[in-house]
């Protein structure tokens, strides 16, 4: 039977897209037969900002991209900035770097988890999710004051040190966290109706997914093992313990799983970090300027510096929860970066929607687009 | 679709059920949460970054955290006789680089963080907004 | 009352509020007061009329009561408070939204069908509505024992979609078109089973009266056991059970809302009252469903007698008790489970609950036959 | 031997030159043999395009190509400078799918022209935006208003006069 194709917009305002995202869908009946994505409803500009802010004056806005874990967006930046100009850390720096990146990743995998439930029309996991993430939140916001927009990790260190009871009470949320993955598990891992709508849906390849520039949870789930925490070590991780997750089929479940299996890694790290952490400085004070916590007789010693690396470039990339985040900086000796490029694991991971729900229904379409995990405000930048 | 045939039991919906029954019975740690909001508040942290708020007499309007302000927020204005901070909260970051870059330790960001407002005219909090005068301590 | 030719010999509420005027002792007086004027007839529409306020009132109080507890039950099930401001641990909210979505400015989009647009909240209104007639609340608590009760049920019940199908044609949106085609596609293929499991019930009674369903369960076995069809056909109970809550287009089978994929499915463009009259009828049908779970399988109103009170209001009580269990558990597992695809859906429907439906006749048929019992 | 040197040692007329990017191995590519050269590359084992950066160096353009391989687990950058009044090179869609988007974001942004990529568009900026804003040269003053017209095309104006587009 002839019969015609039925263009459908998802979005730009729509219950589960993650914010503005569009999907222009050629529908035959149910069945997807085009994907076209249209992004940029969100956009801020945030690379032109950093050619017109200083390197300092950046990192809030470094913040704002994928706010859901701007942690690592945080330290992405840093890091590029960091080997541009030749920093050193104090190591006590970095494990609390380490430390309150992974925790951010179990704050986006909570998220994500909950989010892609409430779009499979399971609304109770984000909650859970939630009650767990508020824990974190209040953990960050006694550590700098702030719940989702850090502005925390500064060239050469970190804005301040752990505030007292910071570490009994990460202890506490690591022994909470223990039980209430075992919750999400039994909610969700073997529910059968969940199984139905993840297993065998938007199957991706390995060879597919790198040829796409997936990264990250998304890419392991189709059995690439590669981690750049593994790879190219940075800060710490090469004197920490823990595995890259993977899974081998590809499928929405398979990305769903290494998520789940990257909280409970990610717990792992933070127990280490916790025994090992060192005394010491958390900031090298001759790049960057951390708060006058001392009398204002002090003041001279805190007198913030102009910052100019050395002119060059450089892309640093780290493992984001979401994926590859990299930031190319390319600097010109001036007190203000030249050129800022950020490499986002969602824009990235997004091309490869399309090649994965052809053939698919809406319903799958969902399914995918939630494991694939990204932030609007990542894409857009 | 074929592995459905093997599920018949649906045990992973009889485990889910169970987890959402111990909630329903608040089992274990499964307590209630939330708070009600405008009647009940949370505390929030010592560090946390809402409102600023200037030292009167440690300010010395020189301007470093005009400058180091990300999004221009921080104007100098005059107030009585002397120069002190006016911010924009509408365009505020809430970075906390001023408190940062300030030299005389006069800037500081309270726990103030409802400042919801009808117009964008009284989101410039003016020095008369922001000043405090700090306790001697003896 | 009025009830064409067929002989009628339960009780019914007509005949109640009759018994209780004449309890009262005004019932002759009343009676004798409409003779002299010869229109006997409008004293049987004041009661009838009173019947249906009585059935409708009941209704709305269910339906305001349900979407608070629904609420709640959500709340307590993610570790929140809920509504907790109107009245008493906002037991008033569903009274606030009514006001709020009275309030609310009713727009009719450019391009829809008006006068469809406007009619089709009413029509699932009204057909859910009717399900109540045959639904026996208690001893002799029915508004009409109809001998095709169950008949009536399912063929009231399959009005649903033909309204819903012109709410979202006329809406014309594209979500609200797919998501009507979904609702139809939904009903239609857990109608059957619905249908057939029913019949099974019915091939143990012998009548399709709801209230000969609910006294053939009066009883127990072996003094214990009571004679609740769900003991006899646990696995009929299963698939009706199933049937309904996608009947009542609950999460996992909600495929006429489906949120998350089709904004809200087909009263996308629905707003204010309309929008209200849909909210309506879908709490009315589900306690309306849940009622029938009740009748068939566990038992109707019946229950332990308790002495001193008049048996119409604990079989009330029983019968009202056992529909919250119902709809507590279809609220339980909303709150647990995702929602299915509407292949599955279709596919479970035809190929697994149809088939199981067929078999679960047959043996209740084999057994009736043979006289096990 | 880093892979830029491999890289040389393999196509010596194609690659003008060999750096470092940091901690990165850099090769600087002849504009005409790009696509040739991101064939070998990709041969080599270099599989995943990591990202596509267009730098506007008032003089001329430098697009930067970071590659990743997942095979032998080493870095390279490819760099290609392009004339800054019509920037033109060779899209590698073909070869590394995920060239789509970014390259559509460097036209967009930057202003580099792909030849042979198949639909490229504006991607995070409406279609009909005036200039590209991450030129040293883009005019930051100018306030551009832009609505969706009533076939969900972009409408982009200076003077704002298109938000007023119901009477």
């Amino acid at each position: 039977m002839e019969t015609e194709t039925l263009l459908l917009n998802v979005g730009p305002v729509h219950p589960s897209t993650h914010g503005v995202l569009r999907f222009k869908l050629r529908m035959d009946g149910e069945i997807i037969r085009d994907c076209q994505i249209v992004v940029g409803y969100l956009h801020r500009g945030t690379e032109k900002f950093g050619e017109m802010k200083t390197y300092l004056q950046f990192i809030p806005y470094t913040d704002r991209l994928d706010y859901i874990a701007a942690m690592p967006n945080n330290y992405a930046f840093v890091k590029a900035v960091e080997e541009l100009a030749g920093i050193e850390v104090p190591l006590r720096a970095e494990y609390i770097r380490v430390l309150v990146m992974e925790l951010n990743r179990i704050i986006n995998h909570l998220v994500m988890m909950g989010s892609l439930l409430l779009d499979l029309g399971g609304s109770t996991m984000i909650m859970y999710g939630f009650r767990e993430r508020e824990n974190a939140l209040q953990l960050y916001e006694s550590l700098c004051g702030a719940r989702m927009t850090f502005n925390y990790i500064r060239p050469g260190g970190v804005r301040e040190d752990l505030p007292e009871g910071f570490i009994p009470k990460l202890n506490e949320f690591i022994k909470d966290m223990d039980m209430r993955i075992v919750d999400y598990e039994e909610l969700v891992n073997g529910n059968e109706i969940f199984l139905m709508r993840t297993k065998n849906i938007g199957v991706i390849s390995a060879e597919e997914a790198i040829n796409y520039g997936m990264t990250g949870p998304s890419m392991r789930g189709s059995g690439v093992d590669y981690d750049i925490r593994k790879v190219e070590p940075y800060s710490i991780y090469s004197d920490l313990d823990f595995k890259a997750c993977m899974r081998m089929e590809g499928d929405s479940y398979a990305r769903y799983l290494v998520r789940v299996d990257e909280m409970r890694e990610s717990l792992h790290i933070l127990r280490q970090i916790v025994d090992k952490l060192p005394e010491g400085k958390t900031i090298n004070q001759r790049y960057s300027f951390a708060p006058n916590t001392g009398a204002p007789s002090a003041v001279t010693s805190y007198f913030p510096r102009i910052f100019t690396p050395a002119e060059g470039e450089v892309y640093s990339r780290i493992e984001a929860p979401k994926g590859e985040l990299g930031f190319f900086v390319a600097s010109d000796g001036t007190t203000k970066p030249y050129r800022v490029k950020i490499r986002s694991p969602s824009f990235c991971n997004l091309v490869a929607l399309p090649k994965m729900v052809i053939g698919l229904k809406i319903p799958d379409l969902i399914a995918a687009f939630g494991t694939i995990d990204i932030v609007l405000g990542d894409v857009d930048r | 679709m074929a592995w459905i045939s093997k599920n018949w039991a649906m045990i992973g919906i009889i485990k889910g059920l169970i987890v959402t029954m111990k909630h329903i019975l608040q089992i274990g740690d499964r307590k209630t949460v939330t708070v009600q909001y405008p009647y009940e508040r949370m505390k929030v942290a010592p560090r946390f970054r809402g409102k600023h708020a200037v030292d009167e007499d440690a300010c010395i309007g020189c301007g470093i955290c005009e400058t180091n302000c990300p999004n221009s927020t921080i104007t100098i204005v005059k107030y009585g006789t002397r120069w002190f901070p006016e911010f924009n909260l509408g365009m505020c970051l809430f970075c906390g680089l001023c408190v940062d870059a300030c030299p005389m330790n006069a800037l500081k960001m309270t726990g103030d963080y409802e400042l919801a407002d009808y117009s964008r005219e009284s989101l410039v909090y003016g020095p008369e907004r922001i000043l405090f005068k700090k306790e001697v301590s003896k | 009352m009025w009830t064409g030719d067929i002989m009628i010999t339960n009780p019914n509420a007509y005949d109640l509020i009759v018994a209780i005027l004449n309890a009262i002792g005004v019932y002759n007086i009343i009676l004798g007061f409409f003779e002299n004027m010869g229109m006997e007839f409008v004293l049987r529409a004041i009661i009838v009329l009173v019947e249906v306020a009585a059935v409708v009132a009941f209704a709305l109080v269910t339906v305001m009561f349900l979407s608070w507890l629904e609420r709640k039950m959500f709340a307590v099930v993610q570790a929140r408070y809920g509504p907790m401001v109107t009245g008493p641990r906002g037991l008033f909210q569903p009274i606030a939204d009514g006001i709020k979505l009275l309030g609310k400015e009713d727009i009719i989009p450019a391009t829809a069908d008006r006068w469809i647009f406007t009619i089709a909240p009413y029509i699932v209104f009204v057909s859910v509505l009717l399900v109540y007639i045959p639904l026996p609340f208690g001893e002799s608590l029915i508004l009409s024992d109809l001998r095709v009760g169950l008949l009536y049920i399912i063929a009231i019940s399959a009005i649903t979609p033909v309204s819903i199908l012109l709410a979202g044609w006329a809406s014309n949106n594209k979500y609200s078109l797919m998501g009507a085609i979904r609702a139809v596609a939904q009903d239609i293929s857990y109608t059957i089973p619905l249908a057939i499991t029913a019949i099974a019930v019915v091939v143990f009674v012998g009548s399709l009266s709801t209230v000969d369903i609910v006294n053939a369960q009066q009883g127990y076995w072996f003094g214990v056991i009571p004679k609740w069809f769900i003991f006899l056909q646990p696995l009929g109970f299963i698939l009706f059970l199933i049937a309904c809550i996608a009947e009542m287009g609950r999460i996992p089978f909600d495929f006429q809302e489906s949120e998350q994929e089709l904004v809200a499915g087909f009263f996308t463009e629905y707003s204010g009252m309309k929008f209200a009259m849909f909210f309506l009828a879908e709490y009315a049908h589900m306690f309306a469903v849940s009622g029938i779970i009740v009748t068939l399988f566990l038992g109707g109103w019946t229950g332990p007698a308790i002495p001193l009170i008049p048996i119409q209001i604990t079989s009330l009580v029983y019968f009202i008790i056992k529909t919250y269990a119902v709809i507590f558990f279809a609220m339980w597992l909303r709150d647990t489970v995702p929602r299915v695809r509407i292949d599955q859906l279709l596919h479970i429907g035809w190929k697994i609950m149809i088939p199981l439906a067929l078999l679960n006749l047959l043996v209740a048929a084999f057994v009736v036959t043979a006289g096990v019992i | 031997m880093n892979p830029a040197e491999e890289l040389k040692y393999l196509l010596p007329n194609s690659v003008v030159s060999v750096g470092i990017q940091t901690n990165k191995p850099l090769a600087v590519i002849r504009k005409e043999d790009f696509l040739k050269v991101a064939e070998k590359v990709k041969e080599l084992g270099f599989d995943s395009l990591s990202v596509i950066t267009g730098v506007d160096r008032v003089d001329r353009i430098e697009v930067i190509y970071n590659l990743f391989s997942y095979k032998k687990k080493q870095n390279l950058a490819l760099k290609v400078v392009l004339d800054h009044r019509s920037p033109e090179v060779d899209s590698v869609i073909s070869i590394w799918k995920v060239a789509d988007w970014l390259e559509r974001e460097t036209y967009d942004l930057v202003g580099v022209k792909f030849n042979g990529h198949p639909d490229l568009k504006r991607i995070l900026l409406p279609e009909g935006w005036i200039g590209h804003p991450l030129r040293k040269d883009y005019d930051m003053n100018t306030e551009q208003f832009v609505t969706i017209g009533e076939d969900g095309e972009d409408i982009v104006s200076f003077d704002g006069s298109n938000l007023l587009r119901r009477k």
